[in-house]
């Protein structure tokens, strides 16, 4: 491919006990696209996504980020790197306002630019929450929002970190059907300045958002491509039926 | 003196340590295991079984040890009830949230120990052995009661695991330790089974109490030291494992004998602590614990 | 048999089930089908009382039951297999098996039947129940749930993560139980399997019963899949 | 909450202080309409005089401090029924210090602003009076310990420290060692508590018993926490002849016990102080092994046979029958050998006033000098433990000590030193502190 | 709406300084010297405060640290010739030492075992101080000499035995405490501090290195509590034993959980509640600790959040 890798995993594993979660995996990505990883319950692609997070420490294999090995480098310098991951279960913090929330993110990553300071703090929250259109809540307390209004929130305290890669694990979960609807507007927006790998059930998303789909089953990667080869491939639909 | 009786007396006096820690320590493992509740007032309860114990055996006049067999029986029916009471009135009102529970344990030991100051005193009273028999032996003299104490542990041990692993009783105090949602689901009333197992924690130590009464005497404030001394072994032993409690508790009982022989005993102690706090640190299932069951 | 309406459940802020309605009937497999998170578990938790629930009712036989606590409903007769089996699993297969036998005091004559279902747990009836095999311990937990003498048998997932023979073995325990006129709530993301015991089948999403049909309908329209689990 | 009787002189240098610092430019305004002066200009004279009585009502002081304060009560009715202390009233104002030497400080301080009393007494306990002193000092409270040990006598408190009701455990040494290297034997094996008063007997046994020609053979230190003594019983060398006891706390039945236990009849001497068995009945089952054994004590607990006067007088006072135990419950027994300290020491405060003519806080420089001013002490209702010595250099009083046996579960006089016999060399001299 | 707050913020701890400067005009003797002994304790709540109130680890083991200044600037004043400055400073830096090598070790723990950990190096500080009697006196603990008692500094000399400039040095060092606490909790870091406490993966995934936050906060934590030791040590010419018991922890716990933890005020008020309910209770009763239990549990139960967290949470969202 022409375009520079972002990242790229060698042989990642990782077993717990006698269960190969993640089974010798090979992945790339590029720098600018949206990737949806999707497959079954139990694939491992939450395990999979935590190794290049950094959440979990792989049993073997390697995994590089704009040229370097981060295998062993610890999450937080991963996300100082700009690998920013969003939660699966929302995971805000429900006592503080939105903004020191998102301030929280702006915090980490201008730590990055010397001599910044609050305001410079305020203004990329303000940036960040303008993003996702929760500017005009910023002063509430972020536990009592409406759920979709705490996705949105969540995804903020992402763009905030300015990744270079986002992780989105499973973020139209629980949202309504207009609310995914802004969603993947939103996702559009955030990749033309950070590169998304997004983990979704929900087909019609990934299909509308995805430039490439990469399947995983039994911790393995069962088949990748775009959309519309991933939704003709046989031995997807197999995996989904259960026959696999 | 040689070293060998030496060696005797100290494991005669270690193994008597050893009974009454196990009874008490196995009392706070029951509570952890169980409830995951780590219960600061532990030792207070051990303090009540021998408060009450002079309290029982004073009010009978008769021979000694109708008021200690009395007191064997009331003193931890009595401790395991304000027991019973305390968790339905505190630990349970706070979901037993695993910090709430210390803080609250540690004030339910200010309120027992300080209660008992008020009412009992702040005096050392003894309580009369059931029996006085001294063993002669070539060097040294030793109490027949202390030999008593050792067996009626031993005794009382067997018994507790006798119910923990044989009975009805046991099978549904393990399964909810284990799973204690699953629990609920096949009927086991675990609220029932939590405030069960707090007055049995809280009975054991008193039971371990009323024995060592007549050796050590009943004061208010004696309850810190059984207290730290059950928390060493309990860690040691694993959190939550009977037999690694056990263990632990001959290890240290025999240990603490010996070594302040040839150390000062607060350099036994300082070293003791020290490396069961390391433990906790670095191996946090315990020495016995998960595996060695 | 059991019958829930309208049910809310709050997980912290967020509500997990808003409005859940479901019946089941005696004698009937009613599979729930939905994307991860959709609720599915949640109802059945709800049902045993594992997760509070606000508003609405659940009834079974139509009794109230959504007021009892979480210990007396299994002594009515409902019998769960939860997601992961989640055994006593320091303890053996025979403790497990009477922990079942004591919620209800069954007589002897459920410990059989059971076993009968199931040899292979005859043979290992001293085996500490976490050394069993994934499917061993399905069947445990599955024998488990049978020895209360339940009404109502509430089953997550109970084929995740195992072998196809294993798979069928379930299948087969499935529809001998509900030819012995059990109703039978079924958690299931395998629409396979889902074709092959279900009776109906119901969607789940965003905590709410989103259609309740015959299971030949989603024979007749595999496309059915796709529109609400987003499958395909 | 505050006093208005009182005639705060303290108040005023705080305030003078405070402006001396500068600290505000307010302050003047301030002071100039505070209290302080008001209550100030009218000084009264029927108004009591207060003593601050430091108690160890809990802790592991506590039956000596239920027993002090006993005997407080009833030597303070005594002096009131006999007009007070120059025609005024003695009030007694008892504080808890929980045997506790950050409270005890606190007390001492609570006693001189909050209270404003005029002395302080009674603490017993050595951490306790060695965290108090300072403050009694720095407050300029008179502070005046019932406690044996030698912090006083040795010179590290200061001036306003006295000891005059109780010998220091240094004299209570040199006194009995003579008599059991010539009675007992002259290896003597120690067991003391790892603790302040543990270390007096620690560090003057050993020269006293050398002086005699006998040898202190080990030196067995318990800690005081300690409610285990079986193991420690090994230590002692087989060739011991007098076993020196020194115990305290709740734990020391258990120690007697379990030396009875170990050593059945085939015992060597045993020398106790009766610290080991204060307030313990000694015909507790478990003591029986005690008889014969020796005890000292500064005021013996039996009624002797030739009992003063002055002892049934003072123990019908303070509710102590001639057993030694309370008049109303006999089994709550007393700690007789050491509470009459308490006694001499505020029979002791209402003759130094008397001479100094003490009249307020104003005066105490003046009750301090008559305090250091007096040399001895005549047996009497004030004094019925006997004459004594006082040394107005080092704030110590010294006296007769009894050595009793142990004889059918009641202890006996056999010897009462002299008071020569506890006196030494005092190196000490508080007089030379400004006041 | 920020700035509004901040300057309210700051106006109440003024406010709050400058009242307790004021008092001392008025306060009888007795009071004046409590406060005095109250605001060195509300030192130490606050540094308590710093890791439990903020960070979310609750340790049982702070009087540990308390002890480390305590004994380091009175061994220091006792044994040598450097001047009370000096042992104050030596007090401050034991109190850090320590604080950063027990870090390293119990934040390897969390929770319950964090707990059971403090409590335990608690323990063995306290043991470790009796066993060396011969330097330490053990419970009977040392009296400052009085060469420790005063000391010039700047051209200043300042008398310890004197009550009011004990007291204004007592609230020039609460002053100090409270500026520190109030820039680093309002601050970036106190941000960061608090994020830990309510979620910490999160924090690690939002790239904060959490082990190291939390090692700066205990160690902050402890550094203060060592100076409110070195100090109360210093200024009332006592040090001993009792200072390191696990009751001393407890009372930490308790000032702080009475004020309110994670609140800037919270341990100055739990502390000055606790101490005049404790003085005033024990003129009444012997068994005064009752009320210590008493209020434990009641706390823990009905008002986990202490007095200034519950006025927080329904009156004054500004307050810090």
């Amino acid at each position: 491919m022409a375009s520079v890798s972002l990242l790229s995993t060698k042989g990642l594993s990782r077993h717990f006990g006698g269960l190969k979660a993640v089974d010798n995996v090979d992945f790339t990505m590029r720098e600018g696209e949206i990737r949806a990883l999707i497959g079954p319950n139990g694939a491992g692609k939450t395990t999979f996504v935590s190794l290049l997070a950094g959440r979990i420490a792989p049993s073997a294999g390697s995994i590089e980020f704009l040229g370097k090995d981060i295998t062993n480098l610890p999450a937080h310098k991963r996300v100082r790197d700009g690998i920013a991951y969003t939660f699966q279960i929302t995971s805000i913090y429900p006592t503080l306002t939105v903004f020191d929330n998102v301030a929280l993110s702006a915090q980490s990553a201008l730590r990055r630019h010397p001599r910044s300071n609050q305001s410079d703090i305020a203004e990329k929250v303000h940036e960040a929450l303008g993003r996702v259109g929760l500017e005009d809540r910023k002063g509430e307390k972020a536990g009592t929002m409406a759920y979709g209004h705490q996705r949105l929130l969540e995804v903020a305290m992402g763009l905030a970190l300015e990744p270079k890669l986002l992780i989105l694990d499973e973020p139209t979960q629980g949202l309504s059907d207009s609310e995914i609807e802004s969603f993947c507007r939103l996702v559009k927006e955030i990749a033309t300045s950070a590169t998304v790998l997004l983990i979704e059930h929900n087909m019609p998303v990934v299909m509308q958002l995805a430039d490439t789909i990469t399947v995983l089953n039994h911790g393995q990667i069962l088949a990748e491509g775009s959309p519309s080869d991933i939704r003709a491939n046989a031995a997807v639909q197999a995996a989904y039926l259960g026959t696999g | 003196m040689a070293f060998g009786p030496f060696l005797l007396l100290a494991t005669l006096e270690g193994l008597l340590q050893a009974a009454v820690l196990t009874l008490t320590a196995l009392g706070l493992s029951l509570v952890f295991g169980v409830m995951r509740v780590v219960n600061v007032a532990h030792g207070e309860f051990y303090m009540l079984g021998a408060v009450v114990a002079w309290w029982v055996a004073s009010m009978f006049s008769l021979h000694p040890a109708v008021g200690f067999f009395a007191a064997l029986v009331i003193s931890p029916l009595i401790v395991g009830a304000i027991a019973f009471a305390s968790e339905r009135l505190i630990l349970k009102r706070l979901n037993y949230d695993p910090e709430s529970t210390i803080v609250a344990t540690i004030g339910m030991l200010y309120i027992i120990q300080q209660t008992v100051l008020l009412t009992y005193g702040p005096d050392a009273r003894p309580v009369s052995a059931p029996f006085y028999y001294r063993i002669q032996l070539p060097w040294f003299g030793y109490s027949g009661y202390n030999l008593f104490v050792i067996a009626a542990a031993i005794v009382l041990l067997l018994a507790v695991w006798f119910v923990l692993s044989r009975t009805r009783l046991g099978l549904i105090m393990r399964a909810t330790q284990f799973d204690r949602e699953m629990a609920q689901a096949f009927g086991i009333p675990i609220e029932r089974v939590y405030a069960f197992v707090f007055a049995a924690g809280a009975m054991l130590a008193a039971i371990a109490a009323v024995l060592i009464v007549p050796i050590r005497q009943a004061h208010y404030l004696m309850g810190l030291d059984p207290l730290l001394l059950s928390f060493i072994v309990v860690i040691l032993g694993g959190l939550g494992s009977l037999r690694g409690t056990v263990i632990a508790a001959l290890l240290i009982g025999l240990s603490d004998g010996i070594i302040s022989v040839f150390f000062s005993p607060t350099l036994a102690k300082i070293i003791s602590t020290l490396l069961v706090t390391l433990v906790l640190v670095f191996k946090p299932e315990g020495l016995f614990g998960a595996k060695a069951r | 048999m059991l019958e829930v309406s309208d049910l809310d459940v709050y997980h912290g802020s967020s509500k997990t089930l808003q409005g859940m309605s479901l019946t089941v009937e005696k004698g009937e497999v009613l599979c729930l089908l939905g994307r991860n998170g959709a609720g599915k578990t949640t109802t059945l938790r709800a049902i045993m009382g594992l997760a509070t629930a606000g508003a609405g009712s659940i009834r079974l036989d139509g009794t109230e039951i959504s007021a009892l606590p979480a210990h007396e409903r299994p002594r009515l007769g409902i019998g769960y297999v939860p997601q992961g089996r989640r055994l006593f699993s320091e303890l053996t297969v025979r403790e497990n098996l009477e922990i079942g036998m004591m919620t209800r005091r069954s007589p002897q004559r459920v410990l059989d039947e059971t076993l009968s279902l199931f040899p292979r747990l005859q043979e290992r009836l001293g085996q500490v129940s976490g050394t069993l095999s994934g499917g061993e311990q399905q069947m445990l937990a599955t024998a488990r749930a049978l020895c209360i003498d339940p009404k109502v048998i509430l089953l997550d997932e109970p084929t995740e993560g195992l072998m196809p023979s294993m798979i069928a073995t379930i299948r087969d325990v499935v529809v001998t139980l509900r030819n012995q006129g059990k109703a039978i709530l079924l958690v299931e993301q395998r629409v396979e399997a889902v074709l092959s015991i279900a009776d109906r089948f119901c969607f789940v999403e965003n905590g709410k019963a989103q259609a309740v049909m015959p299971v030949e309908a989603l024979r007749a329209d595999p496309s059915l899949l796709s529109r609400y689990v987003g499958v395909g | 909450m505050t006093d208005k009787t009182s005639a705060p002189k303290s108040s005023v240098t705080r305030r003078t202080t405070l402006l001396g610092m500068g600290a505000a430019t307010g302050a003047g305004i301030l002071s100039s309409v505070s209290p302080g002066f008001v209550r100030y200009s009218h000084a009264q004279t029927s108004a009591p005089i207060k003593l601050g009585f430091e108690c160890h009502r809990t802790g592991i002081g506590a039956s000596y401090g239920r027993w002090y304060e006993r005997v407080a009560r009833a030597a303070v009715k005594i002096i009131n029924e006999e007009g007070g202390i120059n025609g005024r009233p003695v009030k007694l104002i008892v504080e808890d210090d929980g045997t506790d030497p950050k409270r005890g400080a606190e007390v001492v301080e609570k006693f001189a602003t909050q209270h404003k009393v005029d002395a302080v007494f009674g603490t017993l306990f050595s951490h306790v009076v060695v965290a108090a002193a300072p403050r009694a000092g720095e407050l300029k409270m008179p502070y005046l310990v019932v406690s044996e040990g030698t912090h006083v006598s040795s010179g590290s408190l200061n001036r306003y420290c006295f000891q005059p009701g109780i010998t220091d455990v240094r004299s209570q040494v040199t006194s009995v060692a003579p008599w059991i290297t010539q009675n007992l034997g002259k290896k003597v094996t120690m067991i003391f508590p790892d603790y302040a008063f543990g270390y007096d007997h620690r560090d003057n046994l050993p020269p006293a018993i050398k002086a005699q020609g006998g040898e202190v053979v080990e030196m067995i230190a318990v800690p005081p926490t300690e409610t285990s003594f079986t193991r420690y019983l090994p230590r002692i060398p087989a060739d011991t002849d007098v076993l020196y006891h020194i115990m305290v706390g709740p734990a020391v039945l258990t120690f007697v016990t379990e030396l009875g236990q170990f050593y059945g009849s085939q015992r060597p001497q045993i020398f106790g102080f009766i610290d080991s068995v204060e307030a313990v009945d000694l015909s507790t089952p478990q003591l029986s092994f005690l008889d014969g054994t020796y005890f000292w004590e500064g005021m013996p607990r039996y009624a002797q046979k030739d009992q003063s006067e002055w002892d049934k007088f003072y123990r019908t006072a303070v509710g102590v029958n001639e057993n030694g135990a309370s008049i109303a419950d006999p089994k709550d027994i007393a700690t007789y050998a050491h509470m009459y300290g308490v006694w001499e020491t505020l029979f002791t405060i209402k003759q130094a006033m008397q001479t100094a003519g003490y009249n307020g806080p104003q005066d105490k420089a003046k009750f301090i000098e008559a305090l250091e001013a007096i040399e001895t002490f005549e047996e009497g209702r004030d004094h019925p433990q006997g004459n004594k010595i006082f040394n107005g250099k080092n704030h110590q009083v010294y006296g007769h000590h009894n050595i009793s046996k142990v004889e059918g579960g009641r202890m006996d006089v056999v010897h009462r030193t002299s008071i020569e016999d506890g006196m030494y060399e005092v190196t000490a001299d508080y007089t030379k502190m400004s006041l | 709406m920020r700035s509004e707050n901040t300057i309210r913020v700051i106006a109440l701890h003024v406010g709050v300084l400058a009242a307790l400067f004021l008092v001392q005009f008025v306060l009888p003797d007795y009071h004046h010297l409590a406060l005095t002994r109250v605001m060195l304790l509300a030192i130490y709540a606050m540094g308590y405060n710093m890791l439990f109130g903020y960070t979310g680890l609750l340790s049982l083991g702070h009087a540990m640290f308390f002890a480390a200044g305590l004994y380091g600037a009175g061994m220091t004043a006792y044994y040598t010739d450097l001047g009370v400055p000096l042992a104050f400073v030596i007090g401050i830096i034991c109190g850090a030492a320590l604080s950063l090598v027990i870090g390293v070790i119990a934040l390897r723990t969390t929770g319950v075992a964090f707990m059971i950990v403090t409590m335990m190096f608690g323990q063995v500080a306290y043991l470790t101080i009796t066993y060396f009697t011969d330097y330490t006196r053990g419970e009977e603990g040392l009296t400052m000499p009085t060469s420790a008692r005063s000391f010039d500094l700047l051209g200043l000399h300042v008398d310890l035995t004197n009550a009011v400039q004990r007291y204004n040095l007592a609230l020039g060092l609460l002053a100090l405490t409270l500026l520190v606490i109030f820039v680093v909790v309002r601050g970036p870091i106190g941000r960061v501090l608090i994020a830990i406490r309510e979620n910490e993966t999160r924090t690690l995934m939002l790239g904060f290195d959490t082990f190291r936050m939390k090692l700066g906060a205990l160690v902050l934590s402890g550094t203060i509590s060592a100076m409110a030791g070195a100090a109360y040590g210093l200024m009332f010419a006592y040090v001993g034993a009792t200072f390191a018991t696990i009751q001393y922890s407890i009372e930490a716990l308790l000032f702080t959980l009475l004020g309110g933890a994670g609140t800037i005020l919270g341990p100055l008020l739990g502390s000055i509640l606790m101490f005049y309910i404790i003085d005033i209770t024990s003129e009444y009763t012997q068994a005064y600790l009752l009320v210590t239990g008493v209020a434990l549990v009641v706390l823990v139960l009905f008002f986990p959040k202490g007095i200034l967290g519950t006025i927080r949470e329904r009156w004054l969202s500004w307050l810090p």
